[in-house]
């Protein structure tokens, strides 16, 4: 349906009416809903009650964010609405009819579309065979029509795309631009965003806060789960807040502030985090003219040079694929060093197992926490464990001593802020923050001396991502060296006490913390000097 | 257990061990004449097949602890448990298909594969039909005693006919495998073989080309195949076991029971070429050659090496068991 | 005149080895794409081997035969469907189980029926049908064009199950599920009924396959005729990556092998030939592996073959 | 271990009592068909099993090479490595067995000396694979499965021509010597040695290794995630190899103990396909030893018993297999039965 630019202010006006009597539901209002949700409960096998009486709402053409500490339910949330998952109880109305969303097919029915936490894309198909998938196709697949409403879709949003590229392929910012445009080649008028920012860097969000305002100009909402406020300001029309399971308030974006949301997303938080410079000491790391290969062959990193100081937090800008993680993976033995070395003081690492550089004291938060960092179907403390359960006390010949590793983790869950119902509960039925604290938990508490941290924060909210900081820099001050490389340009600018950008495989520039130029580095990062 | 029957005289009970399934045609022979030894001489019946080596020890056992009267192993690989079982249970009676048995006592019977009569007149007759002078056989594995007499007689019998005669063997190396021995027998004929001895199962169908035209003819083994390919198959070198598990059984029931070495010979009906009839009457010449060779077999004016060096240079040993040593004799 | 013979002989000995393995190899190449490991198929082809024999020695008509082993393999397939789509078993043990009922049902009533009396055979065989001009064709017409149904049936099957899974949409729901069946669930694809549908593909020609063995190959059953033609389908799936082609291809490398290997044996002179035809009987399954030494490294297959998968 | 009887014991019970009974109402249907008595088949189903002290003796004889294959397949299952080719490892284990054996005649060395040549067979026709696996990427259930026929074709040609025994007119080996014979430890039966060996050393050996080992925790670790394995610096690849060829040391073992404690020469049957029948006590058996354990005697006692049975009944062969069959899907569903009569409320969850 067409919308009248009016129609933007009206809903406006809506917001402030709905909040006040934001539990109650005259049928009025419910009317201009597109949709509105009631008691909704949502129990998991395990026993685990991820949502308990959730009212919500979403107006036509708003974008609304939701916030929420990790596990508190923002993910089963948007699931129900999806037809991912069912509640247990609870009403769902769309355009003020009573629906029940027993699959995804029905949701993208009722205009109702996800993009989750964790792509849907298969990864061997190219961007038109997954958007092919969605649409309800039959008989002979016709490729160049789906490849032509792909033109059609991504020309009116400019989202641009090449619809015969390979998903494995694509860097994570252009797959949520396959998802997003996958929604929309389906027409769906509600699209809900489960943490796209999360691994998204500061340009790359932008290029997806300017979709998100285009998709509202055209009288779509979008419902955005993120963890950090700053963007939930900056993009929301109304903002809900959700904790343990239920909906705190909803509040409109306007009448609120940076503080106020933080107070409200952790109970009565307040930042105490004190950033402080270290004291670089001696070198620890000397990588000298690396060359790595990539996936597909192609030289990746380009004989790069760094050396890296005990007590020293060494930030890497970039944007995702210009080499980050291929360098990342050759320095933790992951990843055959083509030329070049890595020396950790003077002992060579190059081309060494990953076993004897952890050994040696070097510990890695991947981005990929599920893929990489976690065995999913073991328990929380063995995952705790992973990386030293062959070593004493953890086990003593070969024999694994369960009590102590036990000890250990229950001590790191509750030092962590891990939210599991016990160390031996599956790391499966943690939510995705969760399980990110659990990977920077073990490798944060291995007694390592250098730190490569990838992404360190993704997904984790803001109390969670505190304690990460002030651990980092507790580390630093203890002469712990960390390589920081994240996507988060103002963690990076916040932590580092010395930032490389890298580009094209090779570092294209240097800026130590007080003679940081933000303009110059975000150039840099785009490859323009 | 399941039949209610006159309480006359418990039935004398026989058990048969099988290692293979009971359409192996070996298995058929025995089944065929201990059905009709059921129908006959009334007896019970019972059998288990695909019994493993592992296996035979304890099924034995079982049917002698339910009072079974008679246990007959009916492959190589239980002799060895037959010859230890049988001096344990000196009340019943056992009987080994082939094996190299030595406590026989007063119980125990050994009885071979003993067709190599019928092989020869079988391997005559071949040479007669033969357009080609080349004639094949396709057989399991080499240098199997049982197995090497029957293809020995039957290129006895070939080279009785004709010395110059060409006798290709071709083993599948496997004891069931259909494919594979309609495989080599459509390499035997792409050789020019026109007459096949079927050792094992399978090759009926390689000897007719696409068209239905004959390519070669051959002669089924065991028991009668000759309905299997009525215009492929001559006749049937056929294993008949009835006469010796009669006397067996009668020799027991009569607290008679000749233990010892068993062999089915022409002469008592234990073994026959069963001709095909159709071909019985499109070759009466062969035919009655054929009856002739068998009167000459049976009054044992006819026997042969049991080593002979073949065409293919292939020396087919076995030649320590004896060849004609007629202890059996139907009653 | 004689050479043509052998190689026209042989080249028939090949393309009738591989004939079963094609049909069996084909229809698991569906049901693989879809993520489905079935072991069953030895089992399927059994049950194949036997309906269609029985159905053919009772009616005294063989295309009741190629029909009833069809219904059969489509039958026992589904019920190994049930037990890992419906309840969500093991595909390994439910595989394996599923030959187990399929050994244990046809020696049951194949006793039940023959036990006591002479052993059943059927007057007939499904024999090669020459196609009208095209068997005319010297050389490749013998070989192409006068076949039984059961090799038409797998030859044109491979372009139609190229297209099946490449070219059709139903094909592209198959293979995501193969990649990611909770994915392609949250994408709202019945995971399951497009499962169902892949396994009655498969169940239709592993039947034939069986079938073929005993109303076309040869005229009596045997328990064991299948002989684990079923689980070197099921290899050669692999052979194949996963791609009809592939399976064509890996069929008649194996069916070619082992009949040169058995037709080399047949050709051996001299003292040592029963030694050497014996330790030729391996070739099949060597070439196999060396074929996958040479082009089987790194091959990814279907990335959620084998695993279970449940809504929730 | 003391008992206690809690909530999810007594669950256990419940289900494994209702999926059997299950599954013995479905095979009636096959009994009922023929006019059988199904009670009296299941009543002589139990006494061919356990009915006395011999034949328990032989469920157990029968047991022991089940046993061994698949707690050598758990460990390989448990680290998703599926070996198919533990029939040929058995066979190769048993042949390598036997040449040792017979080759060193009577020495007090024979018997380890062959049960070490064993496993090295076993270990080394795992090896092949495993290399291809690690070293090339070459999928394993295809190369094991393969493998098994090649070991079949070889062992028969050992058999046929340099080892063939020369006093026997068939393709076998010559007898293994006595020092080679595992002792008979309850006489008049048929428990020997190996079949102590197999429940008192093995299973716990296994049980250890991998429930309390570091080698066990990364055969979990690789099994469920091998990249996130290989970030944490468990070499996958070693991890996977060991996997592969203990599972063909097992194998060999019990090719072994079939020779020296069962048949004493080596044949082209040695095994009815025990290798095949460890895959599903394995796998039934949740790649858990003493699930695995308890399936295996299971799966054995089944066998002896239904093939008891059908003799007594006069129930053709075939019967056995489906029951197998059958029993086997029922078990491995009874958590599904279990779920399924909570949710129509005959059992409170
Ligand atoms: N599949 C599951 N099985 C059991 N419990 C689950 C499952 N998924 C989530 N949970 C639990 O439900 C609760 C809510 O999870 P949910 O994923 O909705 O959180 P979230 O708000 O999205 O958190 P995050 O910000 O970390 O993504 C958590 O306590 C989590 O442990
Ligand atoms: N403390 C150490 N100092 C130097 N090198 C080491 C140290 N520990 C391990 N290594 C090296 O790391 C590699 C793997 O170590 P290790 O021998 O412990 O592995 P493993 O336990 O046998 O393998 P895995 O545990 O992955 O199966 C070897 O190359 C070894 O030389
Ligand atoms: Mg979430
Ligand atoms: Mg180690």
């Amino acid at each position: 349906m067409p919308l009248s630019p009016i129609f933007f202010k009206k809903t406006k006006f809506e917001v402030e009416k709905v909040s006040n009597a934001s539990t109650e539901s005259d049928s009025v209002t419910r009317s201009d809903h597109s949709i509105f949700v009631r008691g909704i409960r949502k129990t998991y096998p395990n026993g685990v009650v991820a949502n308990q009486d959730v009212t919500f709402s979403i107006l036509r053409g708003e974008v609304h964010a939701l916030l929420g500490e990790n596990g508190a339910g923002k993910t089963t949330l948007v699931k129900i609405l999806s037809g991912c998952l069912t509640p247990d109880s609870g009403e769902i109305l769309v355009n003020g009819r009573s629906v029940r969303i027993e699959d995804p097919i029905k949701a993208v029915k009722l205009g109702i579309g996800m993009v989750h936490q964790h792509f849907t894309l298969i990864p061997t198909f190219t961007v038109a065979e997954n958007i092919a998938l969605s649409l309800s196709l039959s008989g002979r697949l016709n490729l160049d029509a789906v490849k032509g409403k792909i033109k059609e879709v991504s020309k009116n949003l400019t989202l641009e795309i090449d619809p015969d590229a390979r998903i494995e392929q694509l860097p994570v910012g252009l797959r949520q631009r396959v998802e997003i445009l996958r929604l929309l080649c389906q027409d769906v008028d509600i699209l809900i965003l489960d943490e796209p920012t999360s691994v998204l860097t500061p340009l790359e969000v932008e290029e997806l806060f300017k979709t998100i305002r285009r998709l509202k100009s055209k009288g779509r909402s979008v419902i955005i789960i993120t963890h950090k406020v700053k963007e939930a300001l900056a993009i929301s029309d109304r903002i809900t807040i959700m904790r343990g399971g239920r909906v705190v308030k909803t509040l409109p974006t306007i009448s609120t502030n940076e503080a106020e949301l933080a107070a409200l997303v952790v109970e009565g938080f307040a930042s105490s985090l004190r950033v402080d410079r270290g004291k670089p000491g001696e070198p620890v790391l000397m990588v000298k003219n690396l060359s790595v290969k990539g996936k597909r062959g192609e030289m990746a990193v380009k004989g790069v040079d760094l050396v890296l100081h005990a007590g020293e937090i060494l930030g890497i800008a970039g944007v995702a694929g210009n080499g980050q993680k291929e360098l990342v993976e050759a320095l933790t033995g992951l990843r055959r060093i083509e030329s070049g070395t890595s020396l950790l003081k003077t002992c060579d690492l190059t081309n060494r197992p990953p076993k004897f550089i952890i050994r040696k004291g070097v510990s890695y938060i991947p981005e990929d926490r599920i893929r990489r960092g976690v065995v999913l179907s073991m328990s929380v403390s063995e995952n705790l464990a992973l990386k030293n359960f062959e070593e004493q006390p953890f086990s003593k010949n070969m024999v694994i001593n369960r009590e102590s590793i036990d000890r250990y983790a229950s001590d790191l869950i509750s030092k962590f802020g891990i939210r599991a119902s016990d160390p031996c509960a599956t790391v499966s039925s943690l939510s995705g923050g969760n399980i990110g604290k659990l990977v920077v938990a073990r490798e944060l508490s291995n007694g390592a001396n250098i730190v490569v941290a990838e992404q360190p924060t993704a997904g984790l909210d803001v109390k969670a991502s505190e304690a990460v900081h002030q651990k980092l820099m507790e580390l630093r001050s203890k002469g712990v060296a960390a390589l920081l490389i994240s996507a988060d340009l103002d963690e990076i600018i916040k932590l580092s006490d010395r930032i490389v950008v890298m580009y094209g495989g090779k570092f294209v520039g240097e800026f130590t913390h007080d003679s940081l130029d933000i303009q110059k580095l975000a150039r840099l990062m785009l490859g323009s000097a | 257990y399941t039949t209610m029957t006159a309480p006359a005289a418990p039935a004398f009970k026989v058990a048969a061990i099988y290692v293979t399934p009971l359409e192996e045609t070996w298995n058929q022979v025995l089944h065929q004449a201990l059905l009709e030894a059921r129908d006959e001489l009334g007896i019970t019946y019972n059998y288990s097949e695909r019994v493993s080596e592992s296996q035979v020890e304890s099924i034995m056992l079982q049917y002698i602890n339910s009072g079974f009267n008679m246990i007959i192993t009916h492959s190589w690989g239980f002799w060895e448990t037959a010859d230890r079982i049988a001096p344990q249970f000196p009340n019943v009676y056992f009987a080994q298909g082939s094996g190299l048995c030595t406590n026989f006592g007063n119980n125990l019977a050994l009885f071979d594969y003993y067709i190599q009569e019928a092989a020869y007149e079988a391997g005559a007759i071949a040479a007669k039909m033969t357009n080609t002078s080349k004639v094949g056989i396709v057989t399991a594995f080499s240098g199997v005693g049982d197995v090497n007499n029957l293809l020995n007689g039957f290129v006895a019998g070939a080279k009785h006919v004709n010395p110059n005669l060409n006798v290709t063997i071709s083993y599948i190396n496997s004891w069931y495998d259909p494919p594979a021995a309609r495989t080599a027998a459509s390499a035997l004929i792409a050789s020019g073989v026109d007459v096949i001895y079927s050792e094992r199962y399978g090759i009926f169908e390689a000897c007719k080309d696409t068209s239905g035209k004959v390519l070669a003819l051959a002669f089924g083994n065991i028991v009668d195949q000759n309905n299997l390919a009525p215009d492929v198959v001559v006749g049937s070198v056929v294993w008949d076991l009835y006469p010796m598990v009669r006397s067996m059984i009668q020799g027991a029931l009569s607290d008679n029971f000749a233990s010892g070495h068993y062999y089915t010979t022409m002469d008592t009906g234990g073994s026959k070429f069963v001709w095909n009839t159709a071909f019985q009457n499109n070759y009466p010449l062969v035919y009655s050659y054929s009856q002739t060779l068998q009167q000459q077999i049976i009054n044992g004016t006819i026997y042969w090496n049991t080593s002979v060096t073949l065409i293919n240079g292939t020396v087919v040993d076995g030649s320590n068991v004896p060849i004609s040593v007629p202890n059996f004799r139907n009653p | 005149m004689m050479e043509w013979a052998l190689i026209l002989g042989f080249i028939a000995a090949g393309i009738r080895t591989a004939s079963p393995l094609l049909l069996a190899s084909l229809g698991e190449t569906v049901v693989q794409r879809g993520g489905i490991l079935n072991l069953g198929i030895e089992g399927a082809m059994l049950m194949g081997a036997f309906s269609g024999f029985m159905g053919a020695y009772l009616t005294g008509n063989l295309w009741v035969g190629l029909l009833t082993s069809i219904i059969a393999g489509v039958l026992t397939v589904l019920i190994f469907g049930f037990l890992v789509i419906r309840i969500n078993l093991d595909q390994v043990v439910s595989g394996l189980a599923i030959n187990l009922l399929a050994m244990g049902l046809c020696l049951y009533f194949f006793r039940i029926a023959f036990s006591q009396g002479a052993f059943p055979y059927l007057g007939d065989l499904i024999g090669p049908y020459a196609i009208p001009g095209l068997s005319q064709i010297p050389v490749l017409g013998e070989v192409l064009f006068n076949q039984t149904v059961f090799v038409y049936i797998g030859l044109i099957a491979v372009p139609l199950i190229y297209f099946l899974i490449f070219k059709t949409s139903f094909g592209l729901r198959l293979r995501s599920i193969g990649e990611d069946p909770v994915v392609a669930s949250y994408l709202g694809i019945n995971v399951s009924r497009i499962r169902y549908l892949s396994l009655i593909i498969e169940g239709a020609l592993v039947g034939m396959a069986g079938g073929l063995l005993t109303i076309s190959m040869f005229n009596v059953f045997d328990s064991r005729i299948v002989a684990a033609r079923g689980f070197v389908a099921v290899s050669i799936v692999i052979l194949g990556r996963w791609n009809p082609w592939g399976a064509l291809g890996g069929s008649l490398l194996f069916g070619f092998t082992e009949a040169l290997s058995l037709w080399i044996g047949t050709f051996l002179v001299g003292p040592a030939a029963p030694s050497v035809s014996l330790l030729l009987r391996m070739l099949p399954y060597v070439v196999t592996i060396l074929a996958l030494l040479v082009g089987g490294r790194k091959v990814r297959g279907p990335a959620a073959l084998g695993s279970p998968f449940s809504k929730e | 271990m003391e008992l206690k009887l809690t909530k999810s014991t007594v669950r256990s019970i419940y289900k494994a009592v209702i999926s059997i009974a299950l599954a013995l109402v479905v095979t009636s249907v096959l009994f009922i068909a023929t006019g059988a008595n199904p009670i009296l088949a299941y009543y002589y189903i139990f006494v061919g099993a356990f009915g006395n002290l011999n034949l328990t003796v032989e469920t157990l004889v029968r047991t022991t090479p089940i046993l061994l294959v698949s707690l050598g397949l758990a460990i390989a299952f448990k680290c998703k490595v599926w070996n198919i080719g533990a029939e040929g490892q058995l066979y190769m284990g048993a042949m390598a067995g036997t040449i040792t054996a017979v080759s060193l005649g009577n020495s007090p060395l024979t018997l380890p000396a062959s049960i070490l040549v064993a496993i090295l067979g076993g270990m080394a026709w795992a090896a092949v694979p495993a290399l291809m696996k690690t070293k090339l990427g070459i999928n394993e259930v295809i190369t094991t499965f393969l493998m098994n026929y090649v070991a079949i074709y070889f062992v028969q040609w050992l058999l046929s021509f340099p080892f063939r025994s020369p006093d026997t007119l068939f393709p076998e080996s010559a007898q293994v010597p006595q020092a080679a014979v595992l002792p008979i430890l309850l006489p008049t039966t048929r428990l020997h040695l190996g079949v102590v060996l197999a429940i008192a050393v093995a299973l716990p050996l296994v049980y250890f290794l991998m429930i309390k080992t570091t080698f066990g925790y990364k055969l979990r670790a690789v099994g469920e995630n091998p990249e996130a394995a290989r970030f944490g610096g468990i070499n996958v690849s070693r991890t996977i190899f060991l996997a592969l060829v203990l599972s063909g040391a097992l194998a060999g073992i019990a090719g072994l103990f079939e020779v020296s404690g069962i048949q004493f020469r080596m044949r082209g049957s040695l095994s009815p396909g025990y290798g095949y029948t460890g895959i599903v006590v394995a796998l039934l058996g949740q790649n858990n030893p003493i699930g695995v354990f308890l399936s295996s005697i299971f799966l054995a006692a089944i066998f002896n018993g239904s093939s008891t049975m059908s003799r007594v009944l006069n129930q053709p062969q075939g019967v056995v297999d489906f029951i197998q069959g059958v029993l086997v899907i029922f078990v491995l569903g009874s958590e599904y039965i279990m779920r399924y009569l909570e949710k129509k409320g005959v059992f409170k969850a």
